[in-house]
């Protein structure tokens, strides 16, 4: 149940199962299978519809745009998240534009996936995690990879829904297993699910025995699990962490159920601070639990600076394990 | 995928009268296609109309030639000087006004004005070059289906400016989509001349990525549409992305009132323009006739048009 | 005294003054001037240092970039400030990148101008203000146009300074009057400025008989003066306006105390709601004057779907005086 | 506006012995660049290295080759597969090597790493394509300087495939910018052949834009180095911008550990490479001894450089 492996399979059943389904990017052909081997084998079995490209990331969301305006479901894949930049013009003034600017005469259901995120070493171009700047995009859905979220699942609603979705991957995912609820668990924690793409709740303990809210997606919901876990064994600090698929537009339902129990609210995100996605969390539970809050929301972000390449420099600006671990004491 | 709002609604008077001569036709479509643009041009002067709009005057023959050859099913994807395409296309001049006026029963209710515009087979979008890719992306959905439509794509000069349309057709061809690229080159792009926005050699530019490069230095609709149906049949065979490069010249100003080239240029062009280069063909009388029966045709869309709610 | 003409000799002062100064843009050259004919004149006198470029926005700003690295003061004007997206990778990867991932041992003084904004009918790609997407770029400062501060105090300090800047125009300030603060008044408002690049607040009393303050920068601001100066006339109802010229990063000083004293807050906005340039402010107020407010930070943005062309339904879409005069009504 | 951190650390075994042939030169310099790489690579398997890296193995000569003909003054800007152009042009293996190891003593001190180099004259950044402009930007500078310093550019063929690199050759050739662009032609990128990233002709990609390409299918610095030397002298003179096109290979893998290409085509190329070509102009004994002394050399640096802070 190795992500990277599982979000595989799920794209061999989209390309089996669908028809419409072609998958467009830098060196996904085999025998490469793409930079994180996410695509291995695919071109093989499906050479018409899974398609290495030239170096050419607008083109490659144009040529999308195009393929879902004519009803196929074009999946785009970005070597590093960094580049999405080249991606912008596309998503914001075409992808997310023709099925509303042409009164619902069209639809543009163009499905990228970014692999991104640091704790590599990569250095500034090749570690960012700039979905931030695509949260807010109207009519476009950001959804976060987590290992909490079969893959599967996630994929049936984007080839169902006729949205543009972008999708990211955290790099650290790839060679991790799959923590999947099972039997309303994930390891020792009590997990819980709502929506259709779940907004998944951990906690030790029920909601009304927590003293504080989390809310993070990704890898760093990964992280922030392992704390929560850790916290509630060791210290009997117990906090509901909530990892939602999809981070933008949000389901704000679950997160101000979980604030209503605990009156306290700590977001996590590995991007840079500043106008981040916390930001808005923020300033919606602030707004809709007005007086109710014990303390102020607390947004954990990132550094806003480059990433450096070095080890000890790149821990020191990205969140990780302790920044997260700080919070959620300060908070609890 | 898509559904269209209503059906586009033609009047013969405007895209040709069942029986009547391929010049005669052809007049028609031109001289609509201009009074169109004139008259808009008009109505914003009166202050009937809200935002801009490029008008197409002096490249008529671009867009009716070209649709001379598409077929149900294939898609022309066009750019912020789109009445032209969009009216060669559907012949659908109330909703198109309407469209402008930002009326209901405009073609996208209003929402996408003069330069996003939608309707089966056709659509367009007013940022420079990022269309190139889309058009790409329906031809190669073509591809896949196994179909023999054709996309084809509406480009200015001045946007062989951005990288995208390069990235696109470097695709195109080593993917061999069933992609026409027509790209209109009248000289200016706003107030830029040629020279000052391209260096090189302007069929290099598509030839350096294998795609090859008919030239058509003409208003003569005849002439372009004898080069266009080429092209589009050597597309429909399958034989990989192609480009038709018209010289030709935009006698209007870029948008509303923005125009300071030189006035015995453009004058020297009115004496070339297509409707005088076509019209030729005709007699005065039937010109004449043409010319009151589109009059009427016309007249009567702006009423509807600015009767509608 | 109008913007547009202000703006102009902005820039033929720092063409005049400083050698380093290059303009490059769209039809930015005579006769034509530009889209906005802020530029006219200005090739004429500058042949060399103001360049009309191709539809190249990737590479206009990727050219000011090695202009800035090289030593020079590259200002670049973008036609519609929707097709910034075309400069986003640069922008994101270069240009604010290059300073300090290269140790400080060069600098980026890009200045990037922009003609944002609708309610001119122009249609879903010629009427965005898409700056929310720039907010919060590491090292990136977005500064906003207004008729509160003068251009060539503005242009002082990106000259001055060594950072990159997105500068911001809405649209329908070109044709305005400046009303900069004279004696400490614009119009019949009190105006109180402070900082290098200022913050200007505007209230028709003095900020202790204020119930509400209001934060908004460009036109909105403008609207928002109109509104604030009519309530206080008409209705006595009294509003401290708060208008930055750098939207970010933010110095919040000048909103925190003014809130202090009014326990309440509207922030207002052209850009699409969502991750909006006012989140981060109902984070950052709500987290520093934790339990101190009357009601929640009200964020006041537009629709976030695309912007029509009609007229009514722009509109409906954009955020207007009458969405505007409604939350200040509302809070105070 | 740049302030080094440090002068470069410089040493004469790596990059060259006052008074000794050219010949003798370019070999030692060339075995630095492939010796640095090596050990490089080394690291990595040995985990002494965070991150990534993209050795430039079998594509020596380039950097040698075009770096004798750069002056004080002249700038090159490279990409993710900079070493060998850093190196050659500065000679500060143990800034380099300080800088991969994440050490404060990096020529950026550890933040930029493998891919995000600066030092006087030089930068390079990990984005494809983006930093052509960058370079042009710095090419328009030194014009308004009005000096007669040349910016260069380092590209691989894949990089052709991103628009930005055709909207600056367009702006280049209108403006005569003095740049030189180097593509390197390696036949790869990363995983994808030239084949299938590259439709068309490959000289006319630039050639389309105005911008004369010299292409040279050769490993040999000698050869290279003329070619170079005349772009560059022509760049310098004001012609506007020029293109060497250099057909090359790479022998190792693109960074870590992927390599799929056939061996077959690998083993041929390493009886070409630059060390081998160049080396038959040396004796025996003379590779030999410098082969020794770049070793104990770069010896010292890896030793300096783990004991660095
Ligand atoms: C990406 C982008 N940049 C700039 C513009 C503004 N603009 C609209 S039309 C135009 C000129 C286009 O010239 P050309 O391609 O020659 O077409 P023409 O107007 O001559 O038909 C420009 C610069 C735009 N719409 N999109
Ligand atoms: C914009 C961008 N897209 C993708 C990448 C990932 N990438 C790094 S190197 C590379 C291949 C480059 O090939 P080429 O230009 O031929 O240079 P080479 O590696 O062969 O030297 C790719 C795709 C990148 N760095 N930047
Ligand atoms: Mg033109
Ligand atoms: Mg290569």
């Amino acid at each position: 149940m190795i992500f990277a492996k599982e979000l595989g399979d799920t794209l061999r059943g989209a390309l089996t199962d669908d028809q419409r389904v072609v998958l467009l990017g830098e060196d996904i052909a085999d025998p490469y299978g793409g930079a994180f081997k996410v695509t291995r084998g695919l071109s093989t079995a499906f050479p018409a519809r899974v398609r290495t490209t030239p170096i050419s990331e607008g083109a490659i969301a144009g040529v999308s745009a195009g393929l879902a305006l004519a009803g196929y479901r074009p999946i785009a894949e970005v070597m590093f998240g960094d580049f999405l930049t080249l991606m912008f013009d596309q998503v914001v003034n075409h992808i997310t534009k023709y099925q509303t600017m042409y009164a619902d005469q069209a639809t543009c259901p163009v499905i990228i996936r970014a692999a991104t995120g640091g704790h590599r070493g990569y250095g500034p171009t090749h570690s960012q995690s700039l979905e931030k700047h695509f949260l807010g995009v109207p009519h476009l859905r950001v959804v976060a990879a987590s290992l909490y979220h079969d893959p599967r699942v996630v994929f049936a609603d984007f080839l169902r829904r006729d949205e543009p979705v972008l999708y990211v991957e955290h790099k650290l995912l790839y060679p991790q297993h799959l923590t999947l609820p099972v039997n309303g668990m994930v390891g020792d924690l009590i997990a819980t699910s709502s929506g259709m793409l779940p907004t998944v709740r951990l906690s030790a303990v029920p909601r009304e025995d927590c003293t504080v809210s989390v809310l993070a997606y990704g890898y760093q919901a990964h992280l922030a699990a392992k704390i929560v876990e850790r916290l509630a064994i060791e210290e009997e600090i117990f906090a509901e962490l909530i990892v939602p698929a999809q981070i933008a537009p949000m389901d704000w339902a679950p997160v101000l159920s979980s604030v209503t129990a605990t009156r306290s609210l700590v977001t996590v995100e590995e991007g840079a601070g500043g106008w981040s996605w916390g930001a808005e969390a923020a300033s919606v539970v602030s707004r809709e639990l007005f007086g109710t809050l014990r303390r102020p929301v607390d947004v954990v972000a990132s550094e806003p600076t480059i990433i450096p390449s070095s080890k000890a420099k790149e821990s020191a600006v990205l969140v990780g394990s302790a920044q997260i671990e700080a919070a959620i004491r300060r908070a609890s | 995928m898509s559904t269209a709002l209503a059906p586009a609604r033609t009047d013969e008077r405007l895209t040709g009268v069942p029986g009547e001569p391929l010049d005669h036709r052809r007049y028609r479509r031109m001289r609509f296609i201009r009074r169109f643009e004139e008259t808009l041009l008009q109505l914003f002067e009166e202050g009937a109309l809200n935002g801009t709009t490029h008008a197409c005057i002096g490249q008529e023959a671009d867009a009716v030639a070209v649709t001379e050859h598409l077929t149900e099913g294939d898609h022309i994807f066009s750019n912020h000087r789109c009445h032209g395409h969009y009216l060669a296309h559907s012949g659908d001049a109330l909703g198109l006004m309407a469209e402008i006026m930002g009326k209901e029963a405009g073609v996208c209710r209003g929402l996408g004005g003069s330069q996003h515009i939608c309707a089966p087979g056709f659509k367009s979008n007013g940022v420079q070059g990022g269309i190139v890719p889309n058009a790409a992306g329906i031809a190669l959905a073509n591809q896949l289906s196994g179909n023999d439509a054709v996309s084809v794509v509406f480009i200015g000069d001045g946007t062989l400016g951005e990288g995208v349309v390069y990235e696109t057709l470097n695709m195109a061809s080593l993917w061999k989509l069933p992609l026409l690229v027509v790209c209109e080159d009248n000289r200016w792009a706003q107030s830029t001349p040629i020279a000052a926005n391209m260096a090189g050699s302007f069929p290099g530019r598509f030839s350096a990525f294998g795609v090859p490069v008919r030239s058509v230095d003409s208003t003569d609709v005849a002439e372009i549409s004898q080069a266009a149906g080429q092209e589009i049949a050597a597309v429909r065979a399958g034989e990989g992305p192609r480009v038709l490069l018209i010289h030709t010249y935009r006698l209007c100003h870029h948008s509303k009132s923005d125009d300071e080239r030189p006035e015995q240029e453009i004058a020297e062009r009115w004496l070339v323009e297509p409707l005088v280069v076509h019209g030729r063909r005709l007699s005065d009388s039937d010109r004449l006739r043409i010319d009151d029966e589109v009059e009427t045709a016309l007249g009567e869309v702006v009423a509807t048009a600015r009767a509608l709610p």
